[in-house]
């Protein structure tokens, strides 16, 4: 008898969606999440409101972390890794590992739904000074300040009364290695400069861009209000590079729309740092011998038609561990990826 | 117009030079050559006229140190042909001689124009130019700054002291010494000069002719004579420019 | 900015009603609209032109997020930058025939920060090389060029004099052509063998080299330019015939690695060499003297405040930051301070590139020259010591100092003329 | 065979050249050596009452003939031609300039007689014309035997004193007869072009500050022109500036050029060819700069500079503003 459950690795939003979506549809959902909790990246990174319907990105993980934790189909472990898996389609023998020790369980199919990280603006260039400046801060840091309404100068502790976005960081750059658009950060900024101006009426918000990448509703829904009812200043032309004269940081670029040269002081420099794979997409990738993209995010083979198969038959992906994703993409993949999931349990219980 | 342009090496003056033993000559051991300044302006008007009004440019020089240099040199500048003259004839023969060995060759060419450099630093028996129109019994006009072609004709302008010209018109065949082309003389770019050296050929040819009564030769050659020469200031640039002025002062050409 | 509305004078405004052009009422204010309205034909011919280059490739690659613009040297003082550059191309500019093609001093600033890595190092000589061949060639640069077909050195000396210089240098220096074989093959090039003050950080460093022991020996009148700058300003034919002819020149000869003073020669033989079958060990002289440090006998203090320039070819190019400013806080007495654009983001000399023969043509398209820039960055940190380390770097400050009236506040000097002042006398 | 010595006499718009003097003189000299006469030839149409100018020769051989009246190339060389063949002086001295370079080679061919160019320096030594010329830019004086019983020297203008040759007098004066078809020319002279106006006259300024290829570049221009302009005086150059265009004509100095005799003339980056220098050496001052301490300049400068003049003259030019 073929195995009716489906390990999802993962307790993110993705991992969560998925593991709530196999246990809805019957089936036994095996969710592991090496973190104590569910939530993945928003509750870890603790953010403030979701982009883009400004929810509170507490309270939407704690529904859905609800939602699997009390599911009788599910069995939740978490604190755990996967360490090791064998079998096939429709006989996984996955090896976790936790704090007493190993254990080994069975699945007919896996979903992988690691998810992302955030990219290092230290790591490949000093150029805008994040380990230097302490008033260069990235748009998670600025998030868990937003969370705790304490938007203020990490240099002082004193409210800024001017800050900026550079957009693009760690993003859309052969030298880096990273040509894809990390999809979510122009969102995230128009977002978090909404914020900043609810919270700070004071202070004045430049967005520094190339092309703000605001697709569909996104457009209507944080880009024109941004700037219409929050006045917020968007200039073309990415800043290169930011220097310290006195206490006041000085972002050097092109005013691109001018063709000048730009000096502009400013009190805090907010990176909008693109996404990259997390270790665990890595992992998980070697582990379960899935092909990867040259970015190192798994390879899902359907093209634009089936956007949760990988190349190893019975495992699929979901969420930004394939690729930068938004939060809708996350939970419409892990939906999908859901479904595939349990037909082809079915379809190996009816092959058997 | 088919122009020839006979080309002379002769010792880059930007070398030390220095005499032989017994006197009479350069120390050629150690001399490096260079293309006479005024053929590359003669090189660059043959090309304009070329471009202008259509026809060839050959060049033709002695064999001698770095002759396929310069000959390549002018066809990476836009000559057609290039021919080297095969006799041993030393660097220093006299230039009657080498207009004569020309006037050989020539008078077995085709052409409607000659045009040299007006002079050469060497020119010891007369210009290279004037000599070999006489000897090919062609006239010829020198100190040219201008060439126009006119009916078969061309019309030249002449330079004389202190910027007054004369215009002649000059039946063809013509020699013409020119001082200075219409513009400076175009850059050969070394790629296209190495391009050339692969691909280009330098005809050789040898001149029936290389008797010539010079009727003169060297008995001494000297450096002039270090005369009481100029006072050498010395210092830093201030105090240079604070002893001219002293100097000026002195000669009341400044108060 | 002023608002270009008010250059109309409101009583100009012309008025009228029911106007009606082609079937459409454009009846209003008339002259409203200070400037006509252009329609732009895009020729994109040009760009196609560009980027059909061997090394022209990258222009095409912009996205014009204006990154480079504000660290390119050119663009502080004038008004050119690469992404500019490309939407110039882009809109129909014939780069081969513009101005524009001769300012960048191929400084790699811009690539360093490029995200598309277009990449200027590669398109400009290659449109260049493009411009020279079909005549288009700023008359300085021309005459470098010529200089050095005819004399293997730009400056237009004689070869003969290429090791002149070591007759009065107070120490040995031995000619390979008589050594044969060597530990160091020291490569001096042009203005160290032939610039006054070239020659005096040539004397020092042979000084350094005889204290040291070091088994070395030049190639003298047998070395060639190695035309890097030159190759970088579009004559690559010209970078070519050397090359074959400084190759064929070393093979003659045994030593371990070669030792450069000047940051381009390193350049040219580290990385460019190889592809024409000469292969070295390249080192400059600081990377060389900074871990014989020990061994050479500071006596002299010399109570210094110096500012180090980051040779654009030794830092950005070859990704030497670390050894001239080792060798600096080694002698007694020098206090080093950095100026505001240092290391990967130094500043450039205006020297590289083909700008060391641009400097006339440069005059016309910039507001000053990029090394005055530089001298009022190193007199601004307090510096009265400007410390350098390439040959074009030296004429280049000390002319600046003067032009940019900072004499008797800050002199510049070659690292290895300090490391002999430290030395004390002899 | 002849002792004479005779003298190419050189004119343009009916005035005869200082050069012709020069050689006047000089040929007074030689001719007491060879026991000749000093023979000044001159060719022209309607010139004939400019011979009371040559007092300086015993007689003056004048050929007049439409064809003359004009320099040309060709029809002068026919005349000379004609002239030397019938009367085989001992020596010709023709002024190296460029009519005398015309005449000069052409007959030293027609009439199979030995040339040499370029003289600073003429002498009969045991019956031989020796001459002595200046050669490869100056750098080098080149001594030569010339041979036979007839030669040609060309004389490099400023050789001499032009004064020894400045005697009025009324010298005998024999027309020759012009040979046949001397206006079947293949050259024609067309018209004379003057300079354009409107420029400085270098000629008349008392200081001079003069140019030469050692400023590398147009561009340099400016710096030198202020120098000028602080020391009241003129931008003049060498011939090479001129030739690339970056000052017009009417500011050469030189053999192709004008002569000056300023009170300063000051010499930027100008290594000093003989043909300059035949234009300047008359300045009551002179100082050179030239980073070449060989070059010939320094010869005829009063005071030399080797710094680098693009240090010296923003100094100067500063210090003479203060």
């Amino acid at each position: 008898m073929p195995e009716q459950s489906v390990l999802i690795v993962g307790g993110g939003p993705a991992g969560m969606e998925a593991a709530r979506g196999v246990a809805d549809l019957g089936y036994k959902a095996i969710l592991v999440e090496k973190r104590s909790r569910l939530g993945g990246t928003p509750d870890e990174a603790h953010y403030a409101a979701l982009t883009p319907d400004f929810r509170s990105a507490e309270e939407a993980m704690k529904e859905m972390a609800d939602a699997v934790q009390n599911h009788p189909n599910v069995e939740l472990h978490l604190n755990s890794t996967v360490t090791a898996a064998s079998g096939s389609v429709g006989d996984f023998e996955i090896t976790l590992k936790n704090a007493k020790g190993s254990e080994k369980v069975k699945a007919g199919a896996v979903i992988i739904a690691t998810g992302f990280t955030h990219f290092d603006p230290g790591r490949e260039t000093q150029q805008y000074g994040y380990y230097e400046f302490d008033d260069v801060i990235t748009l998670v840091d600025l998030e868990k300040m937003l969370k705790a309404h304490k938007v203020v100068r990490p240099s002082n502790g004193q409210p800024p009364k001017r800050l900026c976005f550079i957009q693009c960081v760690g993003s859309r750059d052969r030298q880096i290695g990273n040509e894809y658009c990390s999809k979510v950060c122009c969102g995230i900024a128009s977002k978090e400069a909404i914020e900043v101006r609810q919270q700070l009426p004071d202070c004045k918000v430049f967005i520094f861009y190339i092309d703000m990448r605001m697709y569909g509703y996104w457009e209507s829904q944080i880009y024109w209000p941004a700037q219409e009812k929050y006045k917020v200043n968007y200039i073309k032309g990415i800043a290169t590079e930011v220097l310290k004269k006195g206490d006041q940081l000085i972002v050097r670029g092109e005013d691109a729309t001018f063709g000048r040269p730009m000096e502009v002081p400013m009190d805090i420099v907010v990176l909008s740092v693109g996404m990259e794979p997390s270790a665990g997409t890595k992992e998980m990738a070697k582990i379960f011998g899935l092909e990867t993209n040259k970015y190192n995010f798994i390879e899902t083979i359907g093209g634009a038609l089936n956007t949760v198969t990988t190349s190893k038959e019975g495992v699929f992906a979901c969420g930004a561990c394939t690729g930068p994703a938004d939060l809708e993409d996350s939970i419409s993949s892990a939906s999908a990826a859901a479904l595939k999931a349990v037909s082809i349990l079915r379809k190996t219980a009816q092959a058997a | 117009m088919n122009i020839i342009v006979p080309v002379k090496q002769v010792p880059d003056l930007v070398e030390e030079l220095e005499i032989n033993e017994d006197g009479t000559d350069l120390d050629r051991d150690y001399l490096s050559y260079k293309l006479n300044e005024f053929d590359e302006h003669a090189l660059e008007e043959a090309l304009l006229l070329k471009e202008e009004h259509g026809g060839t440019v050959t060049v033709i020089a002695f064999e001698g140190e770095d002759t396929d240099k310069a000959l390549y040199t002018a066809i990476a500048k836009g000559a057609d042909r290039a021919v080297k003259i095969t006799n041993d004839l030393p660097p220093g023969t006299p230039n009657h001689v080498l207009a004569k060995a020309l006037a050989s060759v020539l008078s077995g060419m085709e052409y409607d124009l000659i045009l040299t450099g007006v002079q050469a630093a060497d020119d010891r028996d007369g210009q290279l130019g004037v000599l070999l129109a006489n000897y090919l019994d062609v006239p010829h006009v020198s100190v040219v700054s201008g060439v126009a072609p006119n009916n078969g004709a061309v019309t030249v302008q002449k330079e004389y002291a202190g910027g007054v010209m004369a215009e002649f018109e000059v039946d063809l065949p013509a020699v013409l010494g020119v001082q200075a082309a219409r513009q400076t003389p175009r850059y050969a770019p070394v790629s296209r000069v190495r391009q050339v050296m692969r691909q280009a050929e330098i005809e050789e040819v040898e001149a029936s002719d290389t008797e010539a009564e010079v009727g003169s030769s060297i008995r001494r050659m000297f450096k002039p004579e270090k005369g009481a020469g100029a006072q050498m200031l010395e210092g830093s640039p201030e105090e240079i420019a604070e002893q001219i002025i002293k100097i000026l002062q002195e000669k009341g050409i400044k108060k | 900015m002023a608002s270009n509305k008010l250059s109309i004078d409101p009583d100009q405004i012309i008025e009228k009603e029911h106007v009606v052009q082609e079937g459409m009422d454009i009846s209003g204010q008339w002259n409203r609209m200070f400037e006509q309205r252009v329609i732009w034909d895009y020729n994109t011919e040009m760009l196609d032109k560009v980027t059909a280059l061997e090394g022209g490739e990258s222009l095409g690659y912009c996205y014009q997020c204006g990154q480079c613009v504000p660290v390119c040297p050119v663009n502080l003082v004038g008004d050119y930058g690469p992404r500019k550059i490309f939407r110039r191309v882009q809109l129909g500019e014939d780069l081969f025939q513009s101005p524009l093609l001769w300012q960048c001093t191929t400084c790699m600033n811009c690539l360093r920060v490029c995200p598309k890595e277009v990449d200027m190092i590669q398109i400009m000589p290659a449109v260049r090389q493009e411009a020279v061949l079909q005549g288009y060639v700023p008359e300085e640069l021309q005459q470098a060029f010529e200089n050095t077909f005819d004399y293997g050195n730009p400056l237009g000396e004689s070869p003969k004099k290429r090791a002149a210089w070591t007759k009065d240098a107070g120490v040995p220096v031995p000619i390979m052509k008589e050594k044969k074989k060597a530990d160091v093959l020291w490569f001096v090039e042009c203005y160290p063998s032939y610039h006054p003050r070239g020659i005096d950080a040539s004397k020092a460093l042979a000084r350094v080299l005889n204290e040291l022991g070091v088994d070395f020996g030049i190639l003298g009148v047998e070395e060639k330019c190695t035309c890097d700058s030159q190759r970088l300003a579009g004559e690559i034919g010209l970078f070519e015939e050397f090359a074959e002819q400084n190759i064929k020149t070393m093979k003659r000869y045994k030593f371990n690695k070669i030792l450069v003073t000047d940051p381009h020669a390193l350049n040219a033989l580290r990385k460019e060499y190889p592809k024409y079958g000469g292969k070295y060990e390249v080192v400059h002289y600081t990377t060389f003297l900074a871990p014989m440090l020990d061994k050479l006998n500071f006596t002299n203090k010399l109570n210094y405040k110096v500012t180090f320039h980051d040779p654009c070819y030794l830092g950005r190019h070859n990704g030497e930051f670390e050894a001239p400013r080792q060798i600096l806080q080694a002698l007694p007495g020098v206090e080093l301070i950095e100026m505001f654009r240092c290391r990967e983001n130094s500043y450039c000399c205006g020297g590289g590139g083909g700008g060391m023969w641009l400097d006339g043509f440069m005059a016309d398209h910039v507001s000053e020259r990029l090394s005055e820039r530089r001298v009022r960055e190193a007199v601004e940190v307090g510096a009265d010591v400007l410390a350098v380390c390439c040959p074009y770097e030296v004429s280049r400050f000390e002319d600046a100092v003067k032009s940019t009236g900072n004499e008797g506040k800050l002199v510049v000097r070659d690292i290895i003329e300090l490391v002999v002042e430290a030395m004390g006398a002899n | 065979m002849s002792q004479d010595v005779f003298v190419v006499a050189e004119h343009l718009q009916g005035k005869i050249d200082d050069v012709t003097y020069e050689l006047l003189g000089k040929a007074r000299e030689l001719a007491g050596q060879s026991g000749g006469h000093v023979v000044a030839v001159l060719m022209g149409s309607g010139i004939q009452d400019q011979a009371g100018s040559l007092g300086a020769a015993d007689k003056v051989l004048y050929m007049e003939h439409a064809a003359l009246e004009n320099f040309n190339p060709e029809s002068y060389a026919k005349a000379l031609s004609h002239i030397l063949e019938q009367n085989k002086p001992r020596l010709t001295l023709i002024p190296n300039t460029s009519m005398g370079m015309d005449l000069a080679a052409a007959v030293s061919v027609k009439n199979n007689l030995p040339l040499v160019a370029y003289a600073t320096d003429v002498q009969f030594d045991n019956g031989q014309v020796v001459a002595t010329s200046q050669l490869y830019g100056g750098k080098i004086n080149v001594e030569s035997v010339l041979e036979g019983d007839s030669s040609v020297v060309s004389v490099l203008a400023g050789s001499f004193p032009a004064d020894a040759g400045k005697q009025d007098g009324s010298p005998a004066v024999e027309t020759v007869a012009a040979p046949d078809g001397l206006d079947q020319t293949r050259v024609r002279f067309k018209n004379l072009i003057q300079p354009e106006g409107g420029d400085v006259d270098i000629t008349q300024q008392d200081i001079l500050v003069s140019v030469g290829r050692g400023i590398q570049s147009e561009d340099n221009l400016p710096m030198v022109e202020e120098l000028a302009e602080a020391l009241g005086g003129a931008l003049a150059s060498s011939r090479p500036i001129v030739d690339n265009k970056w000052l017009p004509k009417t500011r050469q100095v030189g053999k192709s050029g004008l002569k000056v005799k300023p009170k300063l003339y000051f010499a930027v980056g100008i290594s000093g060819a003989p043909e300059h220098i035949e234009g300047m050496k008359d300045s009551e001052l002179i100082i050179a700069i030239n980073t070449d301490p060989e070059a010939p300049i320094f010869e005829v400068a009063h005071y030399g500079v080797t710094e680098d003049l693009f240090d010296v003259v923003p100094a100067l030019t500063e210090k003479l503003k203060s």
